[in-house]
């Protein structure tokens, strides 16, 4: 990480932090928004074999630009192959074929359970949000889980107010009593920092703090008690070719999803 | 074999008020002309079903032709909220709105289940989520291993809407690209409506292509861009900017009532409706 | 990513004694190369499973290579028994042969709970037949409608061997025509290898063709005309009268023995095989 | 039916009797051998828009020669569609589409229930045979059922040695208790006449014998009691179009089938 760019934005460092946990030639199941940006960085950087699957049947995809919407036309030209959405779903995600699953979220606890239903009650609620799409099946199939939102104390709850997507549940070996198959939430990325769970307690802990970031601010945009690791690491900055790859992709984008109409 | 119908006498036979009704597509290929004509038609306590309810549904329930919603995923994809679902759900408007919420695999499952005629499906899902208060799933044992699965009612719609990219005329469809649980979705149903890009004489299909023969389909209608602002892939790509536009619109009752009135209940067709806005290139 | 093999590799890597192995095939693309493979590696105890096992597996019954057998129609399609299978099961020669029977659907669906990582699937099935008592099906009741189903157990292969018309130099695997239940039994297993007719460059498949990525498989192997006497859609016929002849070779014990000795045993590989029954065109 | 021929054999009188069951446009799923010959010869005379389904996922299928196997190139080459077999199974024939399923049999007993899997005890076979196929899901899914087999004494038997598929089960409305969603077998055409269920008893009654064939050689050659009707008609001969129609097609089979190796 030798050439650093002169000056990056918060989301940027979110998104060049999430695409650095990629391993190249993992298949990964893809979230649209900030996850997809992540994925497709990670892609078009130093995982150049990374299997993109997004929910939509698209396997093996390989945008020019992000998609708008989970099923835009791009996803689908550039893909390995196209499946219909019950095999996507039992064969490919539920069956286990899946490395890695990239979730963004609404809301968050401390175990990493996530939110992307309603805020407020259920039956009268304050903001009805999307609700749970693939993600409980992501959340539960995928052999590990990245989780990538900004940092805020709406965001980072002591409770959700609606649990979409079992995290690490109750905390400890909760979730083997689920009989998931894969292992939940890894990381968590934020605009902040990177947060990782505990290996026993399954309580997420901030591991990483972005240049810039205090710890301190981390804890104060964070709704429950932050727990932060003794040894918390800075994380490396966006190198300037992270960062031009990136702004190339959201100019790319921007200009493709305005063009019309 | 589908009779080629026109789209006004394909809903008025094939939709009427109280129906289940699921127009599907997952962002690619929605069946907004026929939505249109439905809102046209003022179909009114529909059911409403589909993965991914977007600013169709928006549109219909908006305009108080749904009851109830049944649904995994509802949102303007890459925009935000639906502002006419989340003002029916929060606020009664224009009427209370009833949902039954899933998880995609779960609808997934259950589009498959009701295509083969079974009561229900199974999937390892729901467990763990606050859905399961909220949904139909039950759970079962597994009758080897004695582990829990969720088991979720089959759906069985009176009739399912697709768009698809063409027919023969012999009515046997033709679709390619994202699919969806559209094939699932038809051969779930009683009856069933395709609207197509364009009428063939002959589909000059691959092996093994996404065909719907017209012997299982109640009707088939040519409609032109029939899938604005969606898309059908090889013929013209998803409007993006429409739906970042549809934002403004549906934000405020009185934009979103104006809009319908003038673009919808104000043209007697589609094709009036795209000439409206401009879209020359759908005649 | 899946390492284009040798066959005579990717059977010593993949196929081990006493594993259960799917070759699967409905008629078309059925895997002789791979199973004449596992004939000459003398590979023991195996269980095997297809839903309509044919001459390929009348010669691995009669060369000893099989324990059980779990399928759902064995016979020499259009032509009459399978007098290998007949052996094993009404004379135990070479060996006993353990067999558990299905209905194709049941198969199908326990194929598709497989590759779903599901424990098993249900259908409308088995009810009212003998099968019943000679299977490992069992009834559930429908948590809604109380209607009773039967439930079979998913299978799960160690490894499933398929064929197809051709892969990219990434492995990525593209097949047409009947296709039958290779993909599920592909995606159900822990191992998997594919013969193809030949490594191309790009696939340059059609929208939503079947393709398998390379990242699922173990290995892929270039083996032409490796489908005969069945066939490659795109490439050559189904050999009917291969099947009729075999008919006759196999009806005794002696003659079968002397033809595999000559045509299996002693041929190095399916190549000098195919050489040997003078079909040159394979070189 | 104004030509008749000169001459014709049994066999061939068998598949002009079960070819004119098939109402034209009905969506029928084939089995493979004397269905596929009776269902392709409607097909190719009085009913040229039956839609003709075999098991291997060939949907609308009209072959030029008739297959050997239920999967051969022919039927995928003039197929509408071709689909895997779990969707043929599960979309198409379990899902309710089809009119009319159209089975051969080794044996049948009085109520129409098939064996197609073993002569003798099953855990000792006289005689092994292929097994069950898709004839249970059939005859238990499809709108109705034909069956077609040649007549004797150990072909129609008042105990089959396996029941593969049902059929009226233990007779009178004995397999309403089983929920099939088919109405079950409507008639048996055999080489001598057709035999249909009583609309009460569900007993096979012999309704029609073919020309030159009397009712007692009928009896003779089934292994129950057989119930004649009071009215037993005479199957009208086979048309000098059908019969040259169906000549024509098997010698084209022939001579496709012999073709090779």
């Amino acid at each position: 990480m030798a050439n650093t760019a002169e000056s990056y934005t918060s989301d940027e460092m979110m998104t060049v932090a999430a695409a650095r946990m990629l391993k190249n030639g993992t298949s990964c199941f893809v979230g649209i928004g900030l996850p997809s940006a992540a994925a497709n960085l990670a892609r078009l950087t130093h995982a150049p074999d990374t299997i993109l699957i997004y929910e939509s049947g698209t396997i093996g995809t390989k945008p020019n630009v992000l998609p708008l919407s989970i099923g835009d036309g791009e996803l689908a030209e550039t893909a390995d192959t196209v499946v219909g959405i019950v095999e996507i779903f039992n064969y490919w995600l539920m069956g286990g074929k899946i490395g890695l699953g990239f979730l963004g979220a609404a809301q968050i606890d401390k175990f990493a359970n996530i939110n992307s239903t309603v805020i407020g009650p259920y039956g009268k609620p304050k903001v009805r949000l999307p609700g749970a799409g693939g993600a409980p099946a992501i959340a539960a199939s995928c052999g590990e889980v990245l989780i990538t939102l900004r940092h805020s104390p709406k965001a980072f709850v002591e409770k959700i107010d609606f649990r979409t997507s079992g995290g690490h549940m109750e905390g400890g070996d909760s979730r083997q009593k689920y009989r998931f198959p894969g292992k939940g939430p890894t990381a968590v990325i934020t605009d902040l920092g990177v947060l990782t769970p505990d290996p026993v307690s399954k309580e997420l802990i901030l591991t990483s703090v972005h240049p810039g970031v205090t710890t301190e601010q981390v804890v104060a945009a964070t709704g429950w008690k932050l727990q932060v690791a003794a040894d918390v690491k800075t994380t490396p900055e966006p190198t300037a070719l992270e960062l031009q790859v990136l702004r190339d992709l959201n100019e790319r984008t921007a200009k493709a999803h305005a063009g019309q109409a | 074999m589908a009779k080629i119908h026109s789209l006004q006498e394909a809903i008025r036979e094939n939709v009427h008020d109280g129906d289940t009704v699921a127009l599907e597509g997952f962002t690619h290929l929605i069946p907004y002309a026929a939505g249109h004509e439905i809102i046209r038609q003022k179909r009114r306590d529909l059911t409403l079903i589909r993965m991914t309810p977007d600013v169709l549904y928006d549109q219909m329930i908006g305009m108080g032709c749904v009851k109830k919603l049944k649904f995994s995923w509802g949102g303007n994809p890459g925009v935000g909220s639906l502002h006419r679902l989340r003002d029916a759900v929060e606020k009664a408007w224009p009427q209370p709105l009833e949902i039954e919420e899933h998880e995609h695999a779960g609808m997934a499952v259950a589009y498959a289940a009701g295509a083969s005629h079974l009561p229900f499906g199974i999937l390892r899902g729901y467990l763990g989520t606050d859905l399961l208060q909220h949904t139909t799933a039950k759970f079962i044992d597994c009758p080897f291993t004695g582990e829990k699965l969720a088991a979720v009612p089959a759906i069985r719609p009176d009739v399912t809407i697709i768009h698809a990219q063409k027919a023969d005329r012999g009515g046997n469809v033709l679709l390619w690209g994202i699919v969806g649980a559209q094939k699932e979705a038809i051969m779930a149903a009683t009856r069933s409506i395709v609207t197509v890009e364009e009428i063939v004489d002959k589909l000059d299909a691959p092996a093994n292509s996404i065909i719907l023969p017209g012997w299982i389909l109640s009707a088939v209608v040519p409609v032109k861009h029939g899938a604005f602002p969606s898309y059908a892939h090889g013929y013209y790509a998803r409007n993006n900017a429409f739906y970042k536009q549809w934002d403004g619109i549906s934000k405020e009752r009185e934009s979103f009532l104006a809009w319908m009135e003038k673009h919808v209940m104000n043209t007697k067709d589609f094709d009036e409706y795209l000439q409206l806005l401009g879209m020359g290139g759908a005649q």
